[in-house]
């Protein structure tokens, strides 16, 4: 019998450790330095994959007590670390990406220099957000939080050498610094009340209602984790980090560092405060959540950089996960949780698609490339595997967690009659499409089209860059297609892990602890609903298919078709592209050139909008101070 | 009084907010941080105070007499003060390493002037 | 059985690509009003392409100019096959009133087999869906060779 | 046994009726119908009624040229995949009550299906690697945006019509509420919303007003441009399809409710239908008006037609 509880702690630990065994032994040496982070990222994820056993399958919520330092007389001083299956959901998310990154960087970043620091900065970050994650004290959180900046930040100035990655870096760290500082505030005020700083202790004694203090601290924290997982008027830095830091960093930060935001905000809603029966609170998160992935997706589509167009869509899409979450319903939940997954597997296969072009071509401006299907095809087909994912179109992961948002937004409207949440579901399925629309985009300026004299040159990246971008394909196509198999063991628990609280408290207080404050809820028992069969699906088009393409390619003789060619002369002048008789010349039709249409007819709000990302960090941190004051009152004034 | 921490906490938080909204000048944008953390400090060891409370210390002979009743300052908010400290003195560093840094490419402290990356 | 309905069809939806190769305008007026209600060539299936990759005929009206004579062989190449290339009015047949102009290269048929040519400057429009017609019987042929 | 009955059926059911043999035959009849109603509107004499049909087999028979800016594997995949889609949507709609594929999700399913063929078109348009596709791809994309606004409101409109408080996405529960109760379009607060998806039809099938993706004038056919042959041949019958599916949906969603106890004889019904509509939204409007620009065609969307389908969307939600 293996002993789990110490488990989360060795990966945490571990992480933390080889952080500086890296730069110890590693700093001269790259394989010694490769071997020891991907033995650490690969430790790490095996540990947290052994916990799916006993939490996801048992249902077993793991407490870990550092020091043993176990509550006396119902007050949790120590440091506890407590795993039920929402936690472990993230942690899986977190130490997927951090191993796919970890194989990633091998060859990615074998350009660098001092890649000692960078491995260092590399595992602490991973270890930062998987010590944030697994963590039952807030405080500990909080410290987790600051570390997770500092490596964020030293890290998006990597490559210093660049102009933008010190001003990205300059940014990120400001904002994330006044919202770790609003966090903390917030941890004071709770602690100034409750006195305890363990969570389901918190939970528990904030069970007798809600006094101006603890109002005002919920608002404070609200607005750290806020900043934490960029929604939108917080959101501004997350773009420049994103954009100047290197691209394994970069999935890092949307695979897990704003997942992490993510999860704070739900441990603060639904477990520490147990605000989500609030409809001020759902209306608060949903309003947010809406304006945050309508507000990402038009500055993505305005983008000229296809780094910085994606970092927009990471906030676009954390707000379908906020808008999700911000139901405060089990379906709701479940498929924000679902949408989280989604899009660390298709957003870090994205950046890993970029990555791969800025180390092929060396540029990631969208106006600049072109053509490059030709020379780079094994990630074109991951590309638009990720953008097909990222636009929901069926069978890929998009659609099912986007299917399971529409529909829990549209049932929540019919069940509160409140109409909003109808045009929640409409603004999500026309923010789909554009999504679709700047996917597009990106297809045509970088990977179809014409190929640019300079760029006839390049080669398809080396194998060990592929394989994360091939596991990331997979698990996008799988997950989309059984699509029951995740709901039912993963998202299943963990929905009713954040619904259980009462379960949660007494695992780390003790039995009968959470009743004796006045905490009856018992387990929901969500299970969601068989939406659809993507298999039978599957099969059908298969078949479909298989006739089409024996029809078509079978019956070339029949027909007398002439074969298609495939090695015609480059100089044949019938296989040259067609224009208007010319001679074929490079004109390629670039990124910024698309939908013209659209961006026409609204150009007063493309300007707008574009001014108001003005790149002063001033305008930002007072975005920020103006959108927590906002919260904090509004929170005063509706929260009861 | 105690009060009077609070109200200073307080103070010092919107002085820095203040500081980071409007100031031009990148490294007045990091005191400005500075000042926010020392307002939250401020905070946080003033919620533990008792008044009239005694350092949390125990002697040989208090603990031999079973549980003390003296009545002491809760000595939790102090290790996360210390904590606090710490980690803001790691970002004042960083933020101030990074100004050099901006300066040096930039050739300048205006945040007006070091906004490449827009829109 | 597929080779003859696709044989038929051949013969039954000619689309026609025009190029005008330094025509006065007068032929492209006329192939325009083949389409209008009174002559109505779409009974008979043909319809205009908007790129010589959809074309089965390639209509060209006009003498050969040296500047247009490079363009319209890339365009004629194209054309994928079977392919028919008819020429309208006395231009591309003998160069017309152009003949001997230091810019005009001379007759189509120097440059590439004319399967059908209908005379006239310009032609009446009941002679072009003649020509037309003929072409598309002519493409038809083409494409029964092809099978064999 | 029991197993090679079920997939015979199946295979039945995808590959004849009402799967890829019907929808072919009937798109085509359909955009022969378009061509020929046009021509009597026009006082022209037309094509024959199966002139798609020799468009279709004439463009198999004719040569496949893939350029060489082309990505050669998904130049020729994308119109086999939106074909797929397009057969695959047809299992969803129920012919009067039959339908193999049913589920309750329909109509996100149809809508996300929808979207396939356009994608298609879109990825292949772009994987020719001409700058006149170029133009044509952003087009494309621009009206897409500019009809799944209304669309979507008009299908939750319905959904939340039929479902009441718990909304309904399964197209049978519709097609059996409006045998209960009369068919849709007869209450008159859908009225809107039923304009709105008549409109939605022919930029979502590409016909002439809407057809700025495709402007064979002045970009060349748009993404089509380097097309020919089979793939070419594919894209046509999807369009053609298209016309189908899109007024086939909108037979069921507002006359559904017709069942005259027999498949063939409802199949039939559901042909003529589509037929009058496609008469009614495509051949008018085609012959009547003149292509838009497409900023143009985006502002009428998201003004007239969605101001449309929102009035209906309110009414529904008043409960009127």
């Amino acid at each position: 019998m293996i002993n789990f509880t110490h488990f989360p702690v060795i990966a945490v630990m571990g992480l933390f450790l080889c952080a500086f065994l890296v730069e110890i032994f590693g700093a001269k040496n790259k394989y010694i330095r490769n071997t020891i982070a991907l033995v650490a990222a690969f430790g790490a994820f095996a540990l947290i994959a052994a916990l799916i056993k006993p939490v996801f399958v048992d249902g077993n919520v793991i407490s870990y007590w550092m020091g043993n330092w176990t509550p006396v007389g119902g007050y949790a001083i120590g440091i506890g670390y407590e795993i039920d299956a929402l936690n472990l959901f993230f942690a899986l998310l977190v130490v997927t990406t951090v191993l796919l990154s970890g194989i990633y960087s091998v060859k990615y970043m074998e350009r660098d220099h001092h890649l000692g620091h960078y491995y260092t900065l590399y595992l602490m970050l991973s270890g930062s957000v998987l010590g944030l994650v697994l963590t039952g004290d807030i405080f500990n959180m909080f410290v987790m939080i600051e570390i997770m900046t500092f490596a964020s930040v030293a890290l998006t100035a990597f490559r210093n050498n660049k102009l933008g990655a010190l001003e990205g870096a300059f940014k990120y760290l400001i904002i994330g610094s006044v919202g770790s500082s609003l966090t903390l505030s917030g941890i004071a005020l709770l602690y100034a009340q409750c006195h305890t700083l363990n969570m389901s202790q918190l939970s528990a004694a904030l069970a007798t209602g809600l006094s101006p203090t603890t109002i005002l601290a919920f608002a404070l924290m609200f607005a750290g984790f806020g900043v934490k997982s960029y929604i939108v008027p917080f959101h501004a830095p997350a773009a420049d980090a994103y954009m100047a830091a290197p691209t394994s960093v970069s999935m890092l930060f949307s695979g897990m560092v704003n997942k992490a935001g993510v999860y704070g905000m739900i441990r603060l809603t639904y477990v520490i405060f147990r605000a989500m029966d609030l409809s001020s609170v759902q209306l608060l998160l949903v309003t947010l959540g809406t304006v945050t992935m309508f507000i990402g997706v038009t500055m993505a589509l305005a983008q000229h950089n296809f780094k910085r167009l994606l970092a927009f869509h990471s906030i676009s899409q954390i707000g379908y996960v906020i808008t999700a979450i911000g139901l405060g319903t089990a379906l709701g939940l479940s498929s924000g949780i679902f949408h989280a997954m989604n899009h660390t597997l298709f957003k870090g296969l994205l950046f890993l698609t970029a990555g791969a072009v800025l180390y092929a071509t060396g540029t990631c401006d969208l106006d600049r490339l072109g053509g490059l299907s030709k020379r780079m095809p094994k990630t074109t087909i991951c590309f638009l595997i990720g953008a097909f994912s990222i636009s929901g179109l069926p069978p890929f992961n998009g659609f099912a967690s986007k299917w399971m948002i529409y529909q829990s937004t549209f049932a929540k409207a019919t069940e509160t009659g409140n109409f909003g949440y109808a045009f929640a579901t409409i603004v999500a399925l026309v923010v789909s499409v554009m999504t679709l629309a700047s996917f597009i985009k990106v297809t045509q300026a970088v990977f179809f089209g014409q190929l640019p004299e300079n760029l006839k040159e390049v080669r398809e990246v080396p194998l060990l860059m592929r394989i994360p971008m091939w596991i990331m394909s997979a698990l996008c196509i799988l997950s989309g297609v059984f699509y029951n198999f995740v709901a039912k063991y993963l998202l299943t628990p963990a929905t009713n892990a954040a619904f259980n609280v009462t379960n949660y408290i007494d695992k780390m207080m003790g039995e009968g602890y959470a009743a004796a404050n006045g905490i009856t809820e018992t387990a929901i028992g969500f299970s969601p609903l068989d939406l659809w069969n993507p298999v039978l699906w599957l099969i059908l088009f298969a078949i479909v298919l298989i006739s089409v393409c024996i029809v078509i390619l079978t019956g070339e003789k029949e027909r007398g078709r002439t074969l298609v060619k495939t090695d015609a002369d480059p100089e044949d002048g019938k296989y040259a592209t067609f224009f208007g008789g010319e001679a074929s010349t490079h004109s390629h039709v670039g990124g910024s050139d698309l939908f013209w249409g659209f961006k026409h007819d609204f150009k007063g709000y493309f300007k707008f909008i574009q001014g108001m990302h003005s790149g002063v960090v001033n305008d930002y941190a007072l975005w920020v101070v103006v959108a927590t004051a906002l919260i904090t009152v509004f929170m005063f004034i509706f929260v009861r | 009084m105690i009060t009077v921490n609070y109200i200073v906490s307080v103070f010092l938080i919107v002085l820095g907010l203040y500081t980071v909204c409007t100031k031009k000048n990148l490294i007045k944008i990091v005191l400005g941080l500075g000042i926010i953390d020392y307002g939250v400090n401020l905070l946080i060891v003033s919620i533990g105070w008792n008044d009239g409370g005694t350092a949390p210390i125990f002697t040989v002979t208090d603990l031999l007499n079973g549980v003390s009743s003296k009545f002491f300052v809760d000595p939790v908010p102090q290790a996360l003060t210390l904590t606090s400290i710490v980690i803001g003195a790691c970002v004042t560093a960083m933020a101030l390493s990074l100004v050099i840094m901006v300066y040096r490419k930039y050739k300048t402290l205006n945040a007006d002037e070091v906004r490449r990356l827009r829109g | 059985m597929f080779k003859k309905v696709i044989a038929k069809s051949m013969a039954k939806s000619p689309w026609i690509y025009h190029v005008n190769t330094g025509s006065c305008n007068g032929c492209d007026i006329e192939l325009v009003a083949v389409l209008t209600p009174r002559y109505d060539a779409e009974r008979f299936g043909f319809k205009l392409a908007g790129t010589p990759r959809h074309a089965d005929i390639v209509v060209v009206s006009g003498p050969i100019t040296s500047q247009s004579k490079e363009r319209l062989i890339r365009t004629l190449e194209q054309v994928p096959e079977p392919k028919c290339v008819v020429s309208i009015g006395s231009c591309p047949r003998s160069c017309n009133v152009f003949k001997g102009s230091y810019s005009v290269e001379g007759p189509l048929e120097n440059f590439t087999h004319v399967d059908v040519s209908i005379a006239g400057c310009t032609p009446k429009p009941e002679a072009i869906i003649e020509g037309l017609y003929k072409a598309a019987e002519i493409l038809a042929e083409k494409r029964e060779a092809m099978n064999k | 046994m029991e197993i090679i009955t079920t997939i015979f059926t199946n295979a039945f059911y995808v590959l004849v009726f009402p799967g890829l043999l019907f929808v072919a035959i009937v798109g085509l009849l359909l955009a022969g119908i378009d061509r020929k109603v046009l021509a009597r509107m026009q006082k022209r004499v037309g094509p024959p009624l199966i002139q798609p049909f020799y468009d279709f087999f004439k463009l198999m028979g004719k040569e496949t040229i893939i350029p060489h800016a082309a990505n050669r594997r998904v130049f020729l995949a994308a119109p086999v995949v939106g074909f797929v889609s397009l057969v695959v949507m047809m299992l969803f709609i129920p012919i009067f009550g039959f339908s193999p594929l049913s589920t309750n999700a329909d109509l996100i399913i149809l809508l996300y299906l929808l979207t396939i063929p356009a994608v298609a078109l879109i990825v292949g348009g772009s994987a020719s690697g001409s700058p006149y596709a170029g133009i044509g791809i952003s087009r494309e994309m621009v009206t897409m945006m500019a009809y799944e606004l209304p669309l979507v409101i008009v299908l939750l409109t319905v959904a939340r019509k039929v479902g009441g408080s718990t909304l309904c996405f399964s197209l049978s529960e519709i097609s059996l509420f409006q045998q209960a109760e009369g068919s849709l379009i007869t209450n008159w607060s859908l009225i809107p919303a039923a304009i709105a998806m008549l409109l939605v039809i022919p930029a979502e099938v590409g016909t002439q007003p809407f057809d700025v993706a495709e402007a064979e004038t002045e970009i060349c056919e748009g993404p089509l441009v380097e097309y020919s042959g089979a793939p070419l041949a594919i894209f046509k019958l999807n369009t053609a399809i298209k016309m189908f599916i899109m007024t086939a949906l909108f037979t069921v969603l507002f006359f559904g409710g017709i069942d005259t106890g027999f498949i063939a004889l409802n199949a039939l019904v559901l042909v003529a239908i589509c037929a009058v509509l496609t008469v009614i939204c495509m051949t008018l409007i085609h012959a009547i008006c003149a292509r838009l620009k497409i900023e143009h065609l985006f502002k009428f969307y998201w003004t007239v037609v969605t101001v449309l389908a929102a009035i209906s969307l309110i009414l529904v939600w008043l409960g009127l």
